[in-house]
């Protein structure tokens, strides 16, 4: 039997993921992109897992506005990226360092 | 006769006022018009003043003019207190003052400050006016810090001259030190009393005789000894008491007219007339009458030395002054405030006359104060000849000067005296006669008799001072001559000076037994000829007479064979060299290290601008973590979660 | 005459803005203009500020001309004006040496003129107040606000080093300032209220009363300034233009006494007493260690900087001694002198260092030098300077006659009830502070003309010889009769001392 | 009444912000001022529908998820005048540069809508919305200067970080609806306050939304994106950022933690204090070591949110009224000094550097006594507004018995007085370098005159807007 912290477990555990995916890539700023989805991904699961074993729909409903809102924010996320890109012709994490102090 | 009062004290002032602000609507001859004038309406109402309380034996008058201010429950006012002892030191005061005064015209007379120096001198009698007539201690340490104030602009009169604003400062400088102990001491009053007033501090003492005072925990000081020591240091400091002398005979860097009035005449007995005021209080310890007597003795003795060893014609008078002084003070701790008081007054008009006769002699010289280069001036300036010799007579104490019944009187009271230290007190006393008659006369003999040792020039053009000098000469050669024989009646053996002074019982006494021998001026004189002061007196003078005119070569072999105690008082016992090496180098030293190493190093190096550079550093520091990489922040925020978490969910009971 | 103004408000704000009209009218006109607007400005409000003193009544120890208008209302925050007899004087003061600041920088400024007069302006109606505010925010507020003014003067017209000295004379100033706003605070969770009659009669704790007194300590220790946190000071006066100076020593340095008057003593009782011993140390160090400093100073700025410092020591040492005082008379009659001299001395400072500050303002202008050995000789070009300065420094001194003499003799006089070793080291300020004067009057203004720049000095002019007479004038006003300057705060300073005396610690336990 | 007319002013701000799109787009180019005129006149509108209705007590729509209260229409009132006033210092900027910004302002508007929507929210998804719909165009603006190393730079900085912690703030939403069960504030309120076996995971899951309000009022150790963005940032879009959705934040962190957490008001009391203390501290010491002004205002905002946090943290009513006052007070010096920079800006230059301001009081001692004005006031001292943001969140923490915590945020507050000084004294005492007088238009001149005066004004009566203050937190008094 699946229980409601097995789900937990997942979801924390590719939040984990994802966070530790934001601060030790240091390359590609693409990655970064994919780690964001990825912990809105780790939310949903938790919110979806709760909603069911909560007997609640509101949780369900949150999932789609995230989904959502992801995809504005990758949106706007790669937009900002070919902006950055088109500037300094590189879109290297380690690159981005103009701004500092 | 309190308008009276206000007359003599504001006449002064006016004339100081209008000489000094004046400018040249004054003009010099108004300058000094106004002020003699003032000075002299001065004297003249002094002595009706005088007549009036002391001939008059009208009571004492105690008044106050205005109310200085109030504070504390406690009422500061000024005003006068009028009696035998104010109204003889008026008359002497204002009588030296109009005498310089009119000598000043003559003396100064090419000098471009001529109306700054009328207006500091009359300043100067409204200063000394106010201390004598002051009817409490507010009213007398404004007259005595004004008097310090005029002295410091007189010393300082020739301000180019690096000596004399040397000695100014100098002399500013010690007497603060005086007014410190005098300052603590009418605080002592205050506390003791409630008051400041003369009259109901004096009603009040007697009762406090026994209170004590702690300093140190657990040695109690008697009030009255503690509060007279302090008075006493304050008049340490104005009557050059030895180690607060040093100043006194740099003053003489001043004008010779202020030599006379300020350091012979009058500012500097003011602290023998203040002690002599405060003798209700004195009388109450004879701890400090003890203090008072050898410091006295201490300083006629060790100071008539010093004057043996100088060559600057004022300065051998300077020393001479203070050892007088010494006398004086050694009177009053001998309970003798009337012999102190008489020998003030004789002391006023003869050592007056020998500064001005000695001004005399400068302005006959050019201005060279160096006895080595005078000489047989007797033929070139017999006036001023004469008068010297009638106040080196009475500063010798000759019998018949008035020098010699004051001191004579002194003598008697101090060897009568049953004040602890009286015996040293004596005999310090005694020896000094002959120091006084040996250096009078060595100062007579270099000056007036003998070679003549001048250049030529100066030999050429010496003649007789002019009239305003000389008759001021003559005015006061007439009272150091008479003086003496007329006041010593009433003065020494009378009630002359009535409530004015307090003996206490046993002193009384001894006053009274002394009085008992009164039998006229002649019993005295002839008394005087057998006594030991007389031939030391003349001792001194036949040394003299042996050597510095008889064998001129005494003094030399004399010097050579006693080389270090030359030394020492060529050094003037080392009282300059210490307190320039300790007192105003140690506290220039001290503030210069305070300065660098607790302001500028400690507070704001290391306080204040490290603090602001630790900020600084840290600024620096966390500024490496800002480090531009994302990554950085990321983890940043990471970090901050975990530890928030680590923090809170972790101490959460679960 | 009678005017229906309510007076201290008009006192404060008029100058201010004056000041600012000053600022915003006269940058295009001339400069002339700008000045003699200034000065009839300050001129008016010197006037208005006498007539508080014609209105006074010398019997009572209320608070007179109050006016209270709410502010905050949400939290009953008053817009509460009034003086008593404390304050009046220094008001006095403040109006009056606005004049001659004005006056002052007449010619000698002659950048950016009407931001100058208008500082000037604006801060005279910010100090008039603090010594008028009745509710301690509203002091807060005046208090701070003057930081300002003074923080441009100095740093625009100041010396070489200004911007290091300004910045530090308002990170000290504010640094004490602002641990008061949290005593404030504090006071109000206790009083419910900023009023000031509130915040003294608020009963409080010893240990309460020991932080607020630390607390407040901070903040006016460090305006006095007291001895270590004085450093400041001669940093500031050094660089600051003449009328920053003057302004400084006359009046801001009194705003610390002022503080430990209406705040300290009476809100902090018993901390004041149990702390009274550390505060008489300071202030004796402060007379003694700074005179010494004083002493090795080669700047005349500086001197009288350091001077100031160790004049204001009495006024510390006056304030705190009255417990001891107490204890060894038992007469709480013998403190009101000690705390009237202290009052005393600080009216006096005002006018002495303000002159004196004025004096090497004089000699700045001509030869732009302050060093010491720049001078000597100046008797001889300058000789009404001379005497001018001889009188201003022989008030410094404490002379008798003079009113620098008032405020010493009382405070010695008192302190030596409380004990003889206290009167002992403060009276060293008779020689050391004879020293440090007078050997800078002799190398300064004595001795023959060293330098070609002295030689062609030229005797002050009829302007700052009005400055000066109007100065010496006071000055021997006061120190011959300071009967009506006392008089002025009898009734006030009785008034404090029975608040003083009142333990807030007894009350509460009986409650 | 119908849930559609509370939202009346949303609806149209939304239409307003479609509409100036559109009017971008098609005349935009030729008439640069159509395009702001009706951002204007339509965030004109929109206010004026606010401040036709302000509700006396709370309402809620949409099943809950909104919520109409005076806090709210307070709120609305001062972001909507904030993001106007801002508009007439883009509108300067881009003028001086002539490049077309249409874009800007229906972005604005897109992000002010979000605020309103914060600020209204009842509901973690409502608060999720707005948060979003903020940030997203908040992104956007920061990149829209599309030639900008900077900007682009900054931008993508805000865009990870920011997904980053809307993440977290999600995670954390996630975790109270496992444990609650709800996504409601106000059956949040009820049930956060009865559930103590729980409470561990509540916690847990009030870490990381305190993680989300923290990045979003840019509080250490939250802060890091706050000075890139700032100095990357086009200066009319810091400023944007710099006011308005400071007070949002406020809003959300008031929504999340007194409404709906209030049962955690003990932790995340703690939590606040160790915010707050960073902030300060890192702010204001990190602040003295700039040398560019905007990136020297940026660490100084750090530091002044969290003396903001200093009053929500007491948990009381005068608590929040003393943040509220605080960050209004804040939002409108902090408008200021920036439009100061947008004013001394030119074609060719950002006038961004500290050493721009030299001399600033010669060339112009009109805008150099604006700017004397807003630095002290920013660094507290009487008799400005700033002083009074300070007392009254000092006298709450101190009436909340942190007296060390006032006493330490005084300190700081010292440290920060430092380089507010060193702006003074660059521009008063430093000789000009150029003696140019600057440039402007009458209309931004006006504005910026209006805004300083505004911080003395509100310095000298504080006493309308504190009250305005008082009154929309009172509804708290209740649950104290």
């Amino acid at each position: 039997m699946i229980s409601l912290s097995h789900y937990l477990i997942v979801g924390a555990a590719l939040f984990c993921l994802s966070v530790a995916g934001i601060f030790i890539n240091r390359k590609n700023v693409i990655v970064l992109l994919m780690c964001i989805e990825l912990m809105l991904l780790a939310v949903n699961l938790n919110f979806i897992a709760f909603s069911h074993f909560n007997q609640d729909i509101a949780g369900q409903v949150f999932v789609f506005f995230i989904l959502t809102v992801a995809a504005a924010e990758s949106a706007i996320g790669l937009a900002i990226l070919v902006v950055l890109f088109r500037n300094r012709r590189s879109i290297n994490v380690e690159d981005l360092d103009t701004l500092r102090g | 006769m309190k308008e009276l009062c206000l007359y003599i004290v504001l006449a002064p002032l006016l004339g100081a006022l209008l000489a000094g602000l004046g400018g040249r609507a004054v003009g010099r001859a108004g300058s000094h018009w106004v002020t003699i004038l003032g000075v002299g309406i001065s004297f003249a109402l002094s002595v009706v003043v005088f007549s009036r309380v002391v001939l008059g034996h009208e009571p004492p008058l105690n008044v106050n003019l205005y109310t200085w201010l109030g504070a504390g429950g406690v009422d500061f006012h000024v005003g006068f207190l009028i009696d035998q002892l104010t109204a003889t030191m008026m008359v002497v005061v204002t009588f030296v003052s109009w005498m310089v005064h009119i000598y000043t015209v003559g003396y100064m007379h090419d000098d471009p400050g001529y109306q700054r120096f009328f207006s500091y001198i009359a300043l100067f009698t409204f200063s000394m006016l106010m201390l004598v007539m002051a009817n409490n201690f507010l009213q007398l340490f404004f007259g005595w810090e004004a008097v310090g104030v005029v002295s410091y602009l007189l010393i300082g009169f020739w301000y180019q001259r690096d000596t004399a604003i040397y000695a100014n400062l100098k002399a500013f400088l010690v007497n603060r030190v005086g007014d410190f102990g005098f300052l603590l001491g009418i605080a002592a009053v205050l506390m003791s009393c409630g008051t400041l007033d003369y009259a109901a501090v004096f009603a009040k003492a007697p009762s406090l005789a026994e209170t004590t005072i702690t300093l140190w925990s657990g040695h109690p000081w008697s009030l009255m000894t503690v509060t007279c020591v302090l008075l006493f240091v304050g008049a340490m400091g104005k009557s050059a008491q030895v180690p607060l002398h040093v100043w006194l005979p740099d003053s003489m860097e001043g004008p010779t007219p202020i030599s006379a009035l300020i350091h012979a005449a009058t500012m500097v007995t003011a602290g023998i007339f203040m002690v002599a005021r405060m003798s209700p209080l004195f009388e109450l310890s004879t701890t400090a009458l003890s203090v008072v007597l050898v410091i006295g003795g201490i300083t006629a003795f060790f100071m008539g030395l010093l004057a043996l060893v100088q060559n600057d014609i004022k300065r051998v008078v300077a020393y001479s002054t203070l050892s007088q002084l010494g006398y004086m003070t050694a009177a009053l701790g001998a309970s003798a405030y009337s012999a102190a008081i008489f020998h003030l007054m004789t002391h006023a008009f003869f050592k007056a006359l020998l500064f001005l006769a000695a001004g005399s002699v400068i302005i006959g010289m050019h201005h060279e104060q160096d006895m080595r280069k005078m000489g047989g001036l007797r033929k070139y300036l017999p006036i001023t000849w004469l008068t010297s010799l009638v106040g080196s007579l009475a500063l010798i104490g000759f019998p018949g000067t008035a020098g010699f019944f004051s001191k004579d009187a002194i003598i008697e009271a101090v060897k009568l005296s049953h004040t602890p230290g009286a015996a040293i007190g004596y005999a310090a006393c005694l020896v000094s006669v002959f120091v006084t008659a040996l250096y009078t006369f060595r100062l007579v003999f270099l000056v007036f008799h003998g070679q003549e040792r001048m250049d030529h020039h100066t030999q050429e053009h010496l003649h007789e001072s002019p009239a305003v000098v000389w008759v001021p000469l003559v005015a006061l050669a007439i009272p150091s001559l008479v003086i003496g024989a007329i006041g010593v009646g009433p003065i020494i053996f009378g009630d002359y000076f009535g409530g004015s002074i307090f003996l206490n019982a046993a002193h009384l006494e001894a006053n009274t037994e002394l009085a008992g021998e009164f039998h006229g001026v002649t019993a005295i004189i002839l008394h005087g000829l057998l006594q030991p002061p007389f031939w030391l007196a003349m001792a001194g003078v036949a040394t003299a007479w042996l050597c510095y005119l008889k064998q001129p070569s005494i003094p030399a072999r004399v010097g050579s064979a006693l080389a270090p105690l030359r030394r020492i008082l060529e050094a003037k016992y080392g009282f300059d060299t210490f307190n320039a090496w300790f007192f105003a180098g140690g506290a220039r030293g001290v503030g210069w290290l305070l300065w660098r190493a607790g302001d500028v190093g400690l507070i704001d190096g290391v306080i204040v601008n490290g603090s602001a550079r630790l900020v600084g550093w840290w600024s620096q520091v966390l500024r490496g973590l800002q480090s531009g990489y994302l990554y950085h922040y990321a983890f940043a925020m990471i970090l901050g979660l975990l530890a928030l978490l680590a923090v809170f969910v972790h101490k959460m009971p679960a | 005459m009678q005017l229906d103004l309510p007076l201290l408000s008009t006192v404060i704000w008029l100058p201010i803005l004056g000041g600012l009209w000053v600022i915003f009218t006269g940058s295009g006109r001339r400069e002339r203009s700008v000045r003699v607007d200034a000065l009839v400005i300050s001129i008016v409000v010197f006037a208005l500020s006498l007539l508080l003193y014609r209105d006074f009544d010398l019997s009572t120890a209320d608070m007179q001309f109050v006016e209270l208008k709410p502010w905050i209302a949400a939290f009953k925050i008053n817009y509460h004006l009034g003086i008593d007899g404390i304050a009046l004087p220094l008001i006095l003061l403040t109006t009056f040496t606005t004049i001659l600041v004005i006056a002052a920088g007449w010619e000698v400024i002659d950048q950016r003129v009407n931001q100058y007069m208008g500082a000037f302006l604006i801060l005279e109606g910010f100090m008039v107040g603090v010594f008028c505010a009745l509710d301690a925010l509203l002091f807060y507020v005046f208090w701070e606000a003057m930081l300002i003014p003074m923080f441009l003067i100095i740093g625009i017209w100041g010396g070489p080093r200004r911007v290091y000295a300004t910045v530090k004379f308002f990170l000290y100033t504010f640094m004490g300032s602002v641990l008061m706003l949290v005593a404030l605070l504090y006071l109000y969770t206790q009083a419910h209220s900023f009023a000031i009659p509130d915040l003294q009669a608020a009963q409080l704790t010893a240990v309460e009363q020991q932080w607020i007194f630390i607390a407040f300590l901070l903040a006016f220790a460090v305006k006095v300034p007291m001895w270590p946190v004085h450093t400041w000071l001669p940093d500031a006066h050094v660089e600051a233009p003449t009328g920053g100076s003057v302004v400084l020593a006359a009046i801001m340095l009194k705003m610390g006494g002022y503080g430990f008057l209406r705040f300290s003593l009476p809100i902090t009782p018993d901390a004041s007493a149990a702390l009274d011993g550390f505060m008489i140390a300071l202030s004796l160090i402060a007379v003694v260690y700074i005179g010494l400093v004083a002493l090795a100073q080669q700047d005349m700025k500086k001197l009288i900087a350091y001077s100031s410092i160790s004049h204001m020591g009495f006024v510390t040492l006056g304030l705190f001694a009255i417990f001891d005082i107490f204890a060894g008379t038992s007469d709480w009659q013998a403190a009101t002198m000690s705390i009237e001299g202290a009052v005393a001395q600080m009216i006096s400072h005002g006018f002495v260092s303000g002159a004196l500050f004025l004096c090497v303002g004089v000699l700045y202008d001509r030869l732009h030098s302050r060093q010491i050995n720049d001078y000597g000789g100046v008797a001889n070009t300058m000789p009404k300077f001379a005497a001018f300065m001889l009188l201003f420094a022989m008030a410094n001194t404490g002379l008798p006659g003079t009113s620098g003499f008032v405020g010493e003799f009382l405070i010695i006089l008192s302190v030596f009830k409380a004990s003889f070793w206290y009167a002992f080291t403060a009276a060293t300020t008779l020689v050391i502070g004879a020293a440090y004067t007078l050997w800078m009057y002799k190398r300064v203004v004595f001795g023959e003309i060293r330098h070609a720049k002295v030689a062609a000095l030229t005797d002050i002019n009829a302007r700052e010889a009005a400055i000066l007479t109007s100065l010496a004038a006071l000055v021997l006003l006061f120190g011959l009769w300071p009967a009506p300057l006392l008089d002025m705060m009898h009734a006030s300073v009785q008034h404090l001392v029975e608040q003083v005396a009142q333990s807030k610690l007894s009350v509460a336990a009986h409650e | 009444m119908n849930d559609i007319a509370l939202i009346i002013p949303e609806v149209t701000l939304l239409a307003v912000a479609c509409a100036t799109l559109l009017v971008d787009a098609f005349v935009g180019r030729q008439r640069p001022a159509a395009t702001f005129w009706c951002a204007m006149i339509g965030g004109l509108v929109a206010l004026g529908e606010l401040a036709s209705y302000v509700p006396e007590t709370v309402r809620f729509a949409f099943a809950g998820t909104y919520r109409q209260d005076v806090l709210g229409a307070v709120l609305k009132g001062f972001i909507l005048v904030l993001v106007l006033v801002s508009f007439f210092y883009a509108r300067e900027y881009f003028r001086k540069r002539a490049t077309p910004h249409g874009e800007h302002y229906s972005l604005a508007l897109f992000a002010t809508l979000g605020m309103m929507l914060l600020v209204s929210a009842n509901s973690l998804i409502t608060i999720y919305l707005g948060l979003e719909l903020l940030s997203l165009s908040l992104y956007a603006l920061v990149a829209l200067q599309r030639d900008s190393v900077k900007s682009s730079e900054a931008a993508m900085k805000y865009f990870v970080l920011g997904a980053l912690a809307s993440g977290m703030l999600l995670y954390g939403m996630s975790i109270l609806y496992g444990v609650t069960g709800t996504l409601d504030l106000s059956e949040l309120l009820i049930k956060v306050s009865v559930s103590d076996d729980k409470r561990m995971l509540l916690v847990f899951g009030l870490v990381f939304l305190l993680v989300g309000i923290a990045f979003k009022l840019g509080v250490a150790p939250f802060h890091m994106w706050i000075p890139d963005v700032y100095e990357g940032a086009a200066t009319p879009v810091t400023q944007f950022i710099g006011t308005a959705p400071k007070l949002a934040a406020f809003a959300m962190a008031l929504r999340l933690l007194v409404d709906g957490l209030w049962g955690l008001a003990e932790e995340w009391h703690q939590m606040l204090i160790v915010l707050a203390v960073l902030s300060m501290g890192l702010g204001n010491v990190l602040a003295i070591a700039q040398t560019n002004l905007k990136r020297m205002l940026a660490y100084s905002t750090i530091a002044h949110m969290g003396f903001m946090l200093l009053g929500l943290l007491s948990a009381t009513a005068s608590g929040y009224a003393a943040s509220l006052f605080y960050i209004t007070v804040y939002a409108l010096m902090s408008m200021g000094a920036f439009g100061v920079i947008i004013l001394l800006s030119s074609r060719h230059s950002e006038a961004d550097e500290l050493a721009d301001l030299t001399g600033l009081a010669r060339r112009s001692p009109w805008f150099g006594f604006i700017l004397l004005i807003l630095m002290f006031s920013m660094a507290g001292v009487p008799p400005f507004a700033g002083f009074w943001a300070k007392w009254f969140v000092l006298k709450e923490v101190v009436q909340a018995h942190d007296v060390w915590l006032a006493t330490v945020a005084v300190l700081f507050s010292l440290v920060g007085a430092y380089y507010y000084l060193r702006v003074i004294k660059i521009m008063y005492f430093d000789e000009p370098l150029q003696p140019a007088a600057i440039e402007g238009g009458q209309d931004i001149k006006l504005v910026l005159s209006v805004n300083g005066l505004a911080v003395l004004l509100l310095g000298l009566a504080p006493n309308a807007l504190m009250s305005v203050c008082v009154g929309a937190t009172l509804p708290y008094l209740p649950w104290q």
